[in-house]
């Protein structure tokens, strides 16, 4: 029973990142009709920022602004120079353009932060959280809260803002939304910031489960995209719902399958949702399409 | 385009081989093995651009096809000491057998989904091949595979594997052309425009995908066969997200919708990205691994966004203009249905 | 002999059904109207009679066959061909390229006779370009069979979509609104084409006069269901035809 | 000479291609019968030939004559001694490929400015494989084609195997810094491979002993899966069924993974006495985590050397402290005492390397040996031509390194043994030798 629940946790705790991530990607698909590939690297670049500032002693909540601050920024430029000139383009361009930015932020990052892996501690120092005999990191509840502002701002955001109406109606309809005088342009540029600042702080909040390092963008890009398909890939409680599923999925598949396999696994799982259900797995009610 | 026209660009590029042979040792970054490797990934890219210029699929998982070759070819002839191009022709079933069992299940879905599915059978395959250690050899990889044998020829050194694999690459893209110009051509193209008007013609929609879907597959694995062969050891690292990539990349930069878009994205990425990486050092002291990686992706985001038709395809397209301009063309291009050309023969 | 026999044919979205009940049933011979008020379900019913659409309840027969859920590829090499209202031209392929599409219907030749050029192959192109060069010549588009289909003239266009069909060798043609767009003298153009063909034909057109002139039968379809059955000019008399159709235009 | 037989050469390929009729597709077999031969011989001479020609400039050069002029007393004149460095200095080894830089990078001027090698400049030409196979297929060439009369690299497993066709057909001493034991197993199979770091059933048997020490029979094993992880399962399998151990369970985990705890849970579950890692960080460390602060495990906890260094301890945090590596003399180099025989070399090494880069590092060691044991195999031979380097290598008796002391021999082309390495453990933060 411990052993079900401490599977179960460990899950949660991969899950919550994986939702983080799949839910910039939901963001930037809805609104752009891209996948983009490099949406790991501002998760990387959030990451990293925090460490360097954290290691030349800035304080966390400084360096969390940072790291939201940086991703935000460099998905800006981004979606600029790269996303916007290729608009009309087709779907495997688009793919290549962002495996390209992808590269390039990873090339930079290694100049900048070269190759070894950082960390700093947890935000509070102090032993696991029991749970009916199963241990619960601090970072992880850290993690879990994180998750929950996310959703939850996001959730106000999209519905009760002006702004957060309009890029729903640009995702659910762009002519129509553009009628409303609703500029696809600038909203494909409040994605791109919105996804990657998202990013950018949730690599903050993961750096001391995670390590921040120049290569952990993809890794964990793949399985937020996974997460995101899961979820339907159209609304962000869905990935994030997504997400959560996808760890469990992973942690037991590693508890009671075989640990070496659990990646084929999980990948397993996103291709027969992608090849049976394409819709995704989860239609909540809840989730609301962006 | 008239004969004669058609026939200096065909001897151009059968010429182009020897003659990148003959520059080898003499560009310092361009050696023999590089051209060998140059030339597998011209031949995978063949493949993948039937696939995703004229079947319209995006594949980001045709290293698995590449792998599917390699591995039969690796497994039969070091495990069962089978002869080499008896297990080439193996992995061309196994790869065809996979692919159409994957097209099948994954032709439900379009556009990014698809590309999603094939990452992840790609991604399934690659942790199978670490996993399963008695067949594959694991992670740490199966050795011992002998060099491409022809009856009593051998492929023991560099300069006749690579034209071995140069031949290939041409008498591949034959083939893409062959059947680019056939009844399955047109039913994708009009597949293309429109596919209920195709059906209405009795155009088998998804006969004609799964069929360019195996055939692209094909390509992949005979690649794959030929870097076992070549290197002599195979291990998963080699066949994984990265190299599916490494093949898409290549594909789209020389050209989705042109048969020559293979050969000609693998020449221009590697003498693009080559040349860079000689010239960097030249500004950078020192400079090495990292900044090869951030001009490479500076290079591919630049490239796609100046020739979005790919450079073969960008080619073909300004000949064509010409052509029209010039009202000296007798034979227009066709066009698939997203308006990018569909070149016959490439302008010398 | 009968041709083409549908029973109890019904489609519905959602809540409303575009086909209601529909039987029918054709003989190999001669020019069928298949004409009704907007929205009585004229398309609706090609698109399920050639497998475009799967019925929701019903059945379709052709040439003996029970074709209900078909693929249209197979409908087609069965022997069913059709044009389009609003035209489904490939766009970018020359018209010698569209027409060999439709041409290529029949052909057993697959992808590893073509990568290979084998001796099938060739028979078969061959096989293809001299029906379609002979359909093209025909419907008189010799002249611009190398040329875009998307550069001709839109009548041209029409006639295009018909040579396509005709390359299929149908046993049975379905023309949605082939004059759709046409100057009067088009129209007669096309009138005397779909005549001259001789395949036999059902036909949905707008042109109610064109169409008595046109055919030897006539079905008159409203609000999905079939109201009326006959030659032109018992339908002209029917007085539930008037009063839902003919009178309706005539108000107008 | 070699141009003009190359222009020659081409000049007869494509005229072999013109002479096939048709669209010429069939040309390109046609002209494969003749010529190939001759091109590789070209190749080959240039390699020997064109070592001083200005225009082969290679990437990443450390600075060759200028140093050694201005400061050696017995100043290197000549050719340079051309060792080509093929390492992974990005992509997934790109952690180890830093400090293999940093360490040959660091010998090569040391030993310039003592007067180079047979009195002539060591020049490194420093290639980058990306930790791609292809890429260590195509460097390893490229520096032979450069003239490079040794190797030193690739720094893993599989990128030396992809490239060990190459090396072979190459005849050049080649020293790796992979783990496998298939890089130089059997060394008559390798003639021209060596490599530096121990073997992975070396290391494994290392563990068992201290484990026999302390009554530990029952085993979980915990290895990342890939090529260095499979090492550590082979050899854990081995020992299993040799009957020296007891394997519970062997768990896995991808190289990328951020959180071990279920397989954790399994071993402990399965009933280990101990856990062994076999993986290098960030994994390794994150293991350690996982097992102390997130599960409370209080099992004794092995590493490979693989764990290495600064980074384990900068990455574990405070639960380090009390893992067990094992591991060369490296990571204590400061603390060996003065009756060691390897004392010499470690101090040599250590300070240098700290004195450069502040911390040390536990791949430092391997690329530092492999250069360390080129030079003084090429100052024995004399000469730079491989039979000789070679024949000197399996000459050399023993060998003193910062690893352990190498005894190379025509049937051992690793050549470390018990007693090299030695069993550390982490106490507040810093590396001690364990009880």
């Amino acid at each position: 029973m411990a052993e079900l629940l401490q599977s179960l946790v460990t899950g949660l705790t991969l899950g919550a990142m994986y939702a983080m991530v799949g839910v910039g990607f939901v963001l930037i698909y809805n609104v752009t009709g891209i996948i983009n590939f490099a949406q790991g690297e501002y998760l990387m670049l959030g990451a990293m920022t925090a460490v360097t500032l954290v290691a030349a002693g800035v304080g966390l909540p400084l360096a969390f602004l940072a790291a939201v601050g940086v991703a935000a920024a460099v998905g800006g430029v981004v979606e600029r120079v790269a996303i916007r000139p290729a608009r009309g383009a087709s779907i495997e361009t688009l793919i290549l353009i962002t495996i390209g930015v992808s590269i390039t932020l990873n090339g930079v990052a290694l100049l900048v932060w070269g190759v070894n892996p950082r960390r700093y501690g947890p935000f509070t120092a102090g032993p696991p959280v029991e749970l009916a005999g199963a241990a619960l990191s601090r970072q992880s509840v850290w993690v879990f809260a994180f998750t929950a502002l996310v959703a939850g701002a996001l959730w106000w955001f999209l519905e009760r803002t002006t702004s957060g109406k309009a890029m729903r109606a640009c995702a659910m309809n762009p002519e129509a939304a553009m009628l409303q005088g609703i500029s696809s342009s600038r909203m494909s540029l409040y994605a791109f910031l919105l996804a990657t600042g998202i990013a950018g702080a949730t690599g903050m909040v993961l750096v001391p489960i995670t390590s921040a390092s120049y290569n952990m963008g993809l890794p964990l890009a793949l399985r937020g995209f996974t997460a995101a398909v899961i979820g339907g890939l159209v609304s962000p409680l869905g990935a994030i719902a997504g997400g959560l599923l996808l760890g469990v999925a992973e942690a037991s598949a590693a508890r009671f399958v075989s640990s070496g396999l659990k990646d084929a696994i999980a990948f397993a799982v996103l291709f027969a949702v992608l090849v049976l259900r394409p819709q995704g797995l989860l239609r909540l009610r809840l989730a609301s399409r962006v | 385009m008239s004969w004669p026209w058609r026939l200096a660009g065909w001897a151009l590029f059968v010429l182009a081989g020897p003659a990148l042979l003959a520059l080898a040792g003499q560009v310092p970054f361009l050696t023999s093995g590089r051209l060998v490797f140059l030339a597998i990934t011209a031949l995978a890219a063949v493949g993948l651009c039937l696939i995703m210029g004229f079947a319209g699929q995006v594949s980001l998982g045709h290293a698995a096809f590449y792998a599917v070759g390699a591995y039969a070819s690796g497994i039969l002839t070091a495990g069962y000491g089978v002869p080499p191009i008896v297990a080439l022709l193996a992995g061309m079933v196994l790869a065809g057998a996979a692919a159409a069992g994957v097209a099948r299940a994954v032709f439900r879905v379009s556009g990014h989904f698809l590309a999603m599915a094939t990452l992840a059978f790609g991604l399934i395959l690659y942790y199978s091949l670490g996993h399963f250690r008695t067949v594959t050899g694991g992670n740490a990889g199966r050795g011992g595979i002998p060099k491409l044998a022809i009856g009593s020829w051998e492929a023991t050194t560099d300069t006749r594997m690579f034209l071995l694999c140069w031949a290939l690459v041409v008498l591949g893209v034959l083939v893409a052309r062959n059947v680019v110009d056939s009844r399955t051509g047109r039913a994708l193209r009009a597949t293309g425009a429109s596919e209920v008007a195709a059906g209405c013609c009795g155009v088998n929609v998804v006969r004609a995908k799964v069929g360019v879907f195996v055939l692209g597959a094909l390509y992949a694995a005979v690649a794959g066969s030929l870097y076992a062969h070549y290197v002599t050891y195979i291990a998963p690292e080699e066949f994984g997200l990265l190299k599916s990539i490494q093949f898409l990349v290549v594909a789209t930069v020389g050209g989705l919708t042109s048969v020559w878009g293979g050969p000609v994205g693998a020449v221009v990425l590697v003498l693009l990205t080559e040349a860079s990486r000689e010239a960097i050092p030249l500004f950078v002291e020192g400079a090495t691994g990292p900044y090869e990686l951030t001009i490479y992706g500076l290079v591919l985001v630049v490239v796609l966004l100046l020739f979005n038709r790919g450079i073969a395809g960008g080619i073909a397209h300004a000949w064509r203009a010409r052509g029209r301009g010039g009202g000296g063309d007798p034979e227009p291009l066709a066009e698939d249905a997203t308006g990018r050309p569909v070149p016959r023969e490439v302008a010398p | 002999m009968t041709l083409l026999r549908t029973v109890g044919l019904t489609k519905r979205f959602g809540g409303v059904t575009a086909v209601d009940d529909l039987s029918i049933e054709l003989g190999d011979v001669g020019i069928t109207a298949l004409i009704g008020p907007n929205g009585a379900g004229k398309t609706t019913a090609f698109n399920l009679l050639c497998g475009v659409l799967p019925p929701s309840s019903g059945t379709v027969e052709f040439r003996g066959r029970d074709v209900t859920g078909q693929p249209p590829h197979r409908i087609a090499v069965l022997g069913m061909a059709r044009t389009f209202q609003n035209l489904e031209l490939f766009g970018d392929m020359s018209v010698r390229d569209n027409v060999m599409v439709g041409a290529g219907a029949h052909l057993r030749g697959g992808i590893v006779s073509a990568a290979l050029r084998l001796p099938r192959h060739r028979s078969d192109e061959r096989a293809a370009r001299e029906r379609s060069d002979a359909v093209l010549e025909r419907l008189g588009l010799g002249d611009v069979a190398d040329r875009p289909a998307s550069d001709l003239p839109y009548g041209l266009q029409r006639r295009v979509e018909l040579a396509r069909a005709l390359a299929t060798d149908p046993a049975l043609l379905l023309l949605d609104e082939p004059m759709a767009g046409l100057s009067g003298g088009e129209a007669a153009e096309v009138a005397g084409a779909v005549r001259a063909i001789g395949v036999p034909t059902l036909i949905v057109e707008h042109h109610v006069e064109t169409v008595m002139a046109l055919s030897d039968r006539v079905l008159v379809l409203n609000f999905g269901r079939l109201l009326a059955d006959g030659t032109p000019a018992e339908v002209r008399a029917d007085p539930a035809v008037v009063e839902a159709y003919l009178g309706a235009e005539d108000a107008a | 000479m070699t141009k003009t037989a190359r222009l020659i050469l081409a000049g007869a390929l494509l005229l072999a291609a013109c002479a096939a009729e048709g669209t010429g597709d069939q040309a390109s077999p046609t002209s494969a019968e003749a010529p190939p031969a001759t091109i590789d011989t070209g190749t080959a001479d240039a390699a020997d030939t064109e070592t001083a020609e200005p225009t082969t400039e290679p990437a990443g050069t450390t600075e060759p004559a200028g140093t050694a002029t201005d400061t050696g007393a017995t100043a290197a004149e000549g050719d340079p001694v051309l060792v080509g460095v093929n390492i992974e200095q990005s992509g997934p080894a790109s952690v180890q490929g830093e400090a293999y830089a940093r360490a040959v990078e660091l010998l090569a001027r040391q030993i310039n400015d003592a007067g180079g090698i047979l009195g002539r400049p060591l020049e490194l030409q420093v290639v980058d494989n990306a930790t791609d196979q292809t890429e260590a297929v195509t460097q390893t060439q490229r520096l032979v084609d450069d003239g490079a009369v040794a190797m030193v690299g690739p720094g893993t497993s599989p990128t030396t195997l992809a490239a060990m066709d190459t090396i072979l057909s190459a005849g050049i001493p080649v020293v790796s810094m992979g783990s496998a034991d298939a890089i130089t197993d059997p060394p008559a199979d390798r003639p021209n491979v060596f490599k530096t770091p121990a073997r992975g059933s070396l290391m494994a048997s290392e563990i068992v002993a201290h484990m026999g020490e302390q009554g530990i029979g029952r085993v979980g094993l915990i290895a990342v899966n890939n090529p260095y992880g499979d090492s550590g399962v082979t050899a854990w399998e081995e020992l299993a069924a040799a009957g020296d151990v007891e394997l519970v369970g062997i768990e896995r985990f991808e190289a990328t993974d951020t959180d071990m705890t279920t397989q954790l849970n399994s071993l402990a579950g399965a009933g280990a006495e101990a856990i062994v890692t076999w993986a290098i960080p960030p994994g390794a460390p994150t293991v350690r985590r996982n097992a102390v602060e997130n599960l409370g495990i209080e099992l004794p906890m092995y590493f490979d050397a693989g764990a290495g260094a600064e980074l384990f301890v900068e990455l574990a945090g405070a639960a380090a402290d009390g893992a067990l590596v094992i591991h060369p003399r490296t990571l204590i180099w400061d603390q060996v005492g003065a009756d060691d025989p390897q004392a010499e070399a470690l101090t040599e090494f250590g300070s240098a390397y700290t004195g450069e880069f502040g911390a040390m590092s536990g791949f430092a060691g391997y690329a530092w040996d492999a250069l360390g044991l080129l030079r003084t195999a090429i100052e024995q031979a004399g000469d730079t031509e491989p039979e000789a380097i070679i024949e000197a290598m399996e000459g050399l008796g023993e060998y003193v390194g910062v690893t352990g002391t190498y005894e190379i021999t025509d049937d051992d082309h690793q050549g470390l043994g018990e007693g090299d390495l030695v069993m550390l453990t982490v106490e507040g933060g810093e590396w001690r030798p364990a009880e």
